[in-house]
């Protein structure tokens, strides 16, 4: 491995450069802003780990003998808001991209410093809203806050927690304008567009659409909210008003919102694949635009939600096919993926394990996807186990996998430490294996016809239920020995090289962890991404 | 990029063209016109924020990439109504039983 | 807890049928692209391990043909599936024209059927085998959804309007019935039944419960009661338009839109009278929110449906079984 | 590119390498963030059409009871305040220091003028129990859908004037900066920023006014 730069501890970087409190608090860099995110979102995934746990306790009988009903109902709208709208929407953007954007295209840093800043005190306040809804009891709602029941029949905390969202939506549009404009504005010299990492161009294509896409959502909570609270009914039925309207638009969203858990994660994995075969992508073009084009599309499909809500039967097949119309771009970049691995130089390090378990997990999420885009399954699934299987192989299986992906493989690069190799490999291994024993069984149940959040139920089911929850306590354990080994690496650990991987990209040349500005001067780009050859190679091919 | 500077003159006569059209749109709200009256008027409010958009925004005279922001956020405000409307436009037309 | 351990739902209609087909194709299609691309990822990750640390993997330059491949094989069988998806789904929305009408009211947290004869019964519902059945539903408070498992159908139940689902039982038995909408603190306990009888033995159960009027008997004393009969009248069109034969026809708004008139639209004309006038009245009709409850809704609703073409059918007794279902017949 | 930054001028910011890049950025920045703008009323916009289409003639009538002479001066009104806005960025660009300060202190007097019509009007709307909710009252035939009307025409207009305000408070600010003399020809991008969300707040009413105001006023009730 390539140790070139000097590893002296008395090398002024970002994270020494400044002591205090204050310093952190008060930051502009961007680098500083992606620590501060990542232990909010370390918090908030905790909390809402927490309430998965007493989810799978509670289902492990079929009777519903732990919790209350009520309860239960405010568990798993806790466990959907957290997780989402705390963990997943900002998840790889917030840390991974934050830290790495600016560095990847040679900037000093985003466009707009003050604002990445804004934007984490504006989260925070949303997260601060929804724990203080949680904490006096929480919300009932689901995470989805349907209409009547959200407006009219529920008497728990909707408006802290829709707040809360909302508020945290706009820490969401702050982030992707500032990406928005970095990556159009901030490139070094040299550095076109098709030079750019896949990991810029899957989180220029998120941006996209939390720009596009958070205001609508905004305004429907908004909505929401007025009607509890100033009695202005849009979705009432008695005023006519139409609670499936309230699913058009929280959709016009919500389905999006997907595409900006999975596609930063689908940028990390382009990076760790790459990075692992020590080899160009394949078919680079085509998995940049592949990101751009679930973005477009992904705003076109958000019906299938609603196929069986009394959404006419016409508008449910336009939103069938263009769902199908959606898979071919993911299906191409894990076909260029797998390609990629041929005749790569595969090294079996930590991170690579993630990557590879998420191809075989995303395989899965997105093939039961398209089956539950089918009119005619969907009917039978809906709302059932399955879906609830499907969209944790996407959320879990894939948007968590590559996020833990990415932290291994650019935490040396972030804290300028490397953490212990096996257990590093043992707690990726008991995620994979935990994450399918605890969701594999729920596709069996949702097409046995276990319908989602439900506490109690048939004694049937509970065989596949003891299973999942046995998975979830392994996956439990994969979860926290990383989060013990990458506290104590932060002391201990042995000291990160530049480039501990052998890595190409811009990253990797400048030291770990890197200093405030990133670069002495400007770099000028001459070669094309993974170009892991060299130039005269790539002359005789 | 070299700034582009509107003149006044423009500044005027595009604050005159408005309200003229606002004139206009009041004044065919009254008429008899059938469907036609809700087509004169979103036409004319259509006019009257492309007028705006293009000389007090400055979007006539900036880069390629404005203009494609600009025309995305209408775009996607169409997706947004016109795939909406198409629940409810087709509603209840499959009543006709199976026979 | 291993006795009872299925792996695979009841299958007691033909239309569920239909959905296994599709789903265990699209299983299959799924299992062999699942596989496909682990085994090629393990295949690779062994064949091409790394084994010097200085090593660099060998590109290929991509294939633009390769690269079509594999986005259109897909989009085709994506494309196939969707088709025959959305034949399953059309299926499952349009009832055949004879198919016997039952009214389901959802509330929190429960399910009240009731039968064109007027029994009730609450999360319990039994219907004969091999009769093609039609639930009309609502709900008094939230979105419920009408989830049967053995059965594959679902419908989510709105206030506020009517949706349907319909299906046919062809296995005697007694089959699951589950809310699969959210609705609150007991949606997991919004649980029933649906026994699926032979004929015979459903008719003995139907003459064995306590039976009210038939629903049409009862919109049509709810009809009288509240004095619907001194504007609507079956002789003259002067005061409001003469409900008989009305239901299905299209009539035209004083907007000039064209409505057809369905219960859909009657409950409309009930709460919201002059929402959608007929063209050519005035709007005299008070409304019936909070007057009527929604199964008075349906009883008015069958009532008005039940009404042939002839006015004076309207002093004849009404036939004892379900004559609003036989007009409907091809 | 430019040469990297050496030392940094007043005014620009240490992540960029000159005013040029920056004033790119700032101007992108805004225009995305009023493509947000676009969708965030987007949504209000797509409940109005939906239910205008469901229910027309309720929709007459409640358009019928706003003020329509006030409507059109507010109209009026705001597209000035627009011209004024527009005059005002003109004078940054040209360095006219003493004319920006009085373009935007008009600007922000006709958006004051514009929101004292509105208090007038929702004023009468409450006196006349037109705003939704428990006092509600209607005597004419379909109230639940007038009613439905008056939900969107209040919060349509309701997040309209708050965007007024919003861009007001601003205003000021923008107005003592410029008469300390903040801006030049070279720095000018607050006042551009503010330039567009003014226009954008007056695009948002000038669809408002025809689709609150004036369809359907050719329908009798």
């Amino acid at each position: 491995m390539s140790t070139t730069v000097t590893t002296s501890a008395k090398r002024l970087n970002y994270l020494n450069v400044d002591h205090g409190m204050k310093s952190w608090l008060l930051t502009k860099d961007h680098k500083r802003i992606a620590i501060l995110y990542l232990i909010s979102l370390s918090f908030f995934f905790l909390i809402g780990g927490l309430m998965a746990v007493f989810i799978r306790i509670e289902l492990a009988t079929p009777a519903g003998d732990l919790v209350e009903p009520d309860t239960y109902n405010r568990l798993f709208t806790m466990h959907g808001v957290l997780m989402i709208f705390l963990f997943l929407i900002p998840g790889v953007p917030a840390v991974l991209g934050n830290f790495l954007i600016p560095i990847m295209i040679g900037a000093k840093d985003l466009a707009f410093p003050k604002l990445n800043l804004a934007s984490w005190y504006v989260f925070n306040a949303g997260g601060l809203f929804m724990i203080w809804a949680m904490l006096h009891g929480g919300v009932d709602t689901g995470w989805t806050f349907y209409t009547p029941y959200s407006t009219a029949f529920t008497d728990t905390h909707v408006i802290a927690t829709a707040l809360g969202a909302f508020i945290a939506g706009f820490a969401s549009i702050m982030t992707g304008l500032n990406f928005i404009v970095t990556i159009h504005r901030m490139r070094a010299p040299g550095l076109t567009w098709f030079r750019l990492p896949l990991f810029v161009w899957a989180h220029y294509a998120t941006a996209l659409i939390q720009v596009l896409g958070t205001p609508v959502v905004a305004i429907t909570i908004l909505l929401v909210a007025a009607e509890r609270l100033l009695g202005i009914g849009i979705f009432d039925p008695a005023l006519g008003g139409d609670p499936v309207l309230f699913q058009h638009l929280f959709w016009f969203y919500s389905h999006p919102a997907v595409y900006i858990m999975i596609l930063p994660a689908m940028g990390v994995i382009s990076e760790l694949i790459t990075a692992f075969a020590r080899k160009r992508i394949f078919g680079y073009k085509f998995v940049a635009f592949s990101s751009v084009a679930i973005a477009v599309l992904g705003f076109l499909v958000w019906g299938h939600h609603m196929f069986v809500s009394s959404q006419s039967v016409y508008a449910g097949i336009l939103f069938s096919v263009l769902s199908m119309l959606v898979a071919v771009p993911s299906a191409v970049k894990t076909f260029n993926w797998t390609a990629t691995l041929y005749q790569g130089s595969i090294s079996w390090q930590t991170p690579m394990i993630y990557a590879l378990g998420f191809l075989g997990l995303f395989v899965i999420g997105g093939l039961t996807g398209t089956m539950l885009a089918t009119l005619g399954i969907d009917i039978h699934v809906h709302d059932t186990y399955f879906v609830v299987a499907h969209f944790h192989y996407i959320m879990v299986g894939g948007a968590i996998m590559a996020y833990l992906g990415g932290l291994h493989f650019w935490w040396p690069k972030m804290t300028g430490r490397m953490y212990p190799v096996f257990w590093s490999k043992i707690s990726a291994g008991l995620v994979f294996f935990g994450f399918n024993l605890t969701f594999f069984p729920q596709f069996i149940l949702g097409y046995l016809g276990m319908p989602r959040r439900y506490h109690a139920y048939p004694e049937e089911f509970q065989v596949l239920n003891v299973l999942s929850s046995a998975g979830a306590t392994i996956l439990g354990l994969g979860y926290l020995i990383p989060i013990i080994y990458f506290i104590w690496s932060m002391r201990y650990g042995e000291r990160a090289p530049a480039n501990p991987w052998g890595a190409y990209g811009l990253e990797w040349e400048i030291p770990s962890p890197p200093t405030t500005y990133n670069f002495e001067e400007t770099p000028v780009v001459t070669r094309e991404a993974y170009d892991y050859t060299g130039i005269e190679e790539k002359s005789v091919a | 990029m070299s700034e582009h500077i509107t003149s006044p003159k423009i500044y005027i006569l595009v604050f005159l063209s408005l309200m003229v059209l606002t004139t206009v749109t009041v004044a065919v709200a009254f008429m008899e016109l059938g469907p036609l009256n809700d087509v004169i008027a979103l036409t004319i409010a259509v006019s009257k924020a492309s007028l705006v958009v293009l000389y007090f925004m400055h979007v006539r005279h900036s880069t390629p990439l404005t203009k494609l922001v600009v025309v995305a956020g209408f775009l996607w405000l169409i997706f947004l109504i016109a795939l909406t409307l198409s629940d409810y436009y087709t509603r209840g037309m499959i009543r006709t039983p199976l026979g | 807890m291993w006795k009872n351990f299925p792996l695979f739902p009841d299958r007691a209609t033909e239309f569920a049928g239909q959905v296994d087909a599709l789903y265990f194709t699209f299983l299959g299609i799924s299992a062999f692209f699942s596989a496909l691309i682990a085994f090629l990822v393990v295949y690779f990750a062994i064949r091409y391990r790394r084994r010097a640390d200085d090593e660099v993997g060998r590109p290929e330059k991509a294939g633009l043909w390769l690269e079509l491949t594999w986005s259109v094989i897909p989009l085709i069988i994506l494309l196939g599936m969707f088709t025959w998806g959305a034949k399953v789904y059309i299926a499952a929305y349009r009832a055949p024209a004879y198919a016997v009408e039952y009214f389901v009211t959802a509330k929190q947290w429960m399910w009240k059927f009731q039968h064109p004869e007027g029994q009730r019964e609450i999360n319990h519902f039994h219907v004969p085998l091999g009769q093609s059945t039609r639930l009309t539903m609502t709900s008094e408070d939230v979105i419920h959804s009408f989830f049967v498992p053995a059965f594959r159908v679902k419908a989510d139940v709105l206030p506020g309007r009517y949706t349907s689902v319909w299906f046919k039982a062809e296995k005697t038995g007694t089959f699951q019935l589950f809310c699969a909408e959210y609705c609150g603190a007991e949606h997991s306990l919004m649980t029933g039944t649906i026994t699926v009888m032979e004929p015979a033995e459903y008719e003995a159960w139907l003459a064995d419960v306590k039976k009210g009027p038939s629903v049409v008997a009862s919109g049509k004393e709810l009809f009288q009661a509240k004095a619907c009969n001194t504007c609507h009248r079956p002789d003259t069109a002067a005061q409001a338009p003469i409900l008989h034969g009305l239901y299905g026809e299209e009539v035209e708004l004083g907007t000039g839109e064209i409505v057809m008139v369905d219960a859909n639209y009657i409950r409309d004309s009930l709460l919201n009278p002059t929402a959608k006038l007929v063209k050519g009245y005035k709007p005299l009709m008070p409304t019936y929110q909070g007057q009527l409850s929604e199964e008075e809704i349906l009883q008015l609703i069958s009532y008005i449906k039940s009404l042939g073409d002839e006015p004076d059918e309207e002093d004849k007794p009404q036939q004892e079984t379900t004559p609003e279902f036989q007009s409907e017949e091809r | 590119m430019p040469d990297p930054s050496s030392g940094h001028a007043f005014g620009l910011a240490h992540q960029f390498d000159d005013y040029e890049q920056q004033r790119e950025a700032s101007y992108l920045g805004v225009w995305v963030f009023l493509v947000t703008e676009i969708l965030f009323f987007g949504g209000l916009f797509t409940a109005y059409i939906v239910y205008r289409s469901q229910f027309p003639f309720a929709f007459a009538m409640g358009s019928h009871e706003l003020d329509i002479t006030l409507g059109s001066i507010n109209t009026a009104v705001l597209i000035g305040s627009s011209l004024t806005m527009a005059m005002a960025v003109w004078a940054t660009q040209t360095g006219r220091r003493r004319s920006i300060v009085a373009y935007i202190l008009a600007t922000i007097l006709l958006g004051g003028v514009f929101l004292g019509i509105k208090v007038v009007e929702y004023t009468a709307k409450f006196e006349h129990h037109l705003f939704p909710g428990p006092n509600f009252h209607w005597q004419g035939s379909d109230p639940a859908h007038v009613e439905m009307f008056f939900n969107l025409y209040f919060a349509m207009t309701g997040l309209h004037a708050l965007h007024m305000v919003i861009g007001i408070g601003i205003l000021l600010v923008i107005a003592v900066l410029a008469w300390r003399g903040s801006f030049s020809p070279q720095n000018h991008n607050l006042v551009e920023g503010i330039g567009l969300y003014w226009h954008f707040v007056d695009i948002v009413w000038i669809f408002l006014f025809p689709l609150l105001y004036l369809l359907g006023r050719n329908i009798q009730s």
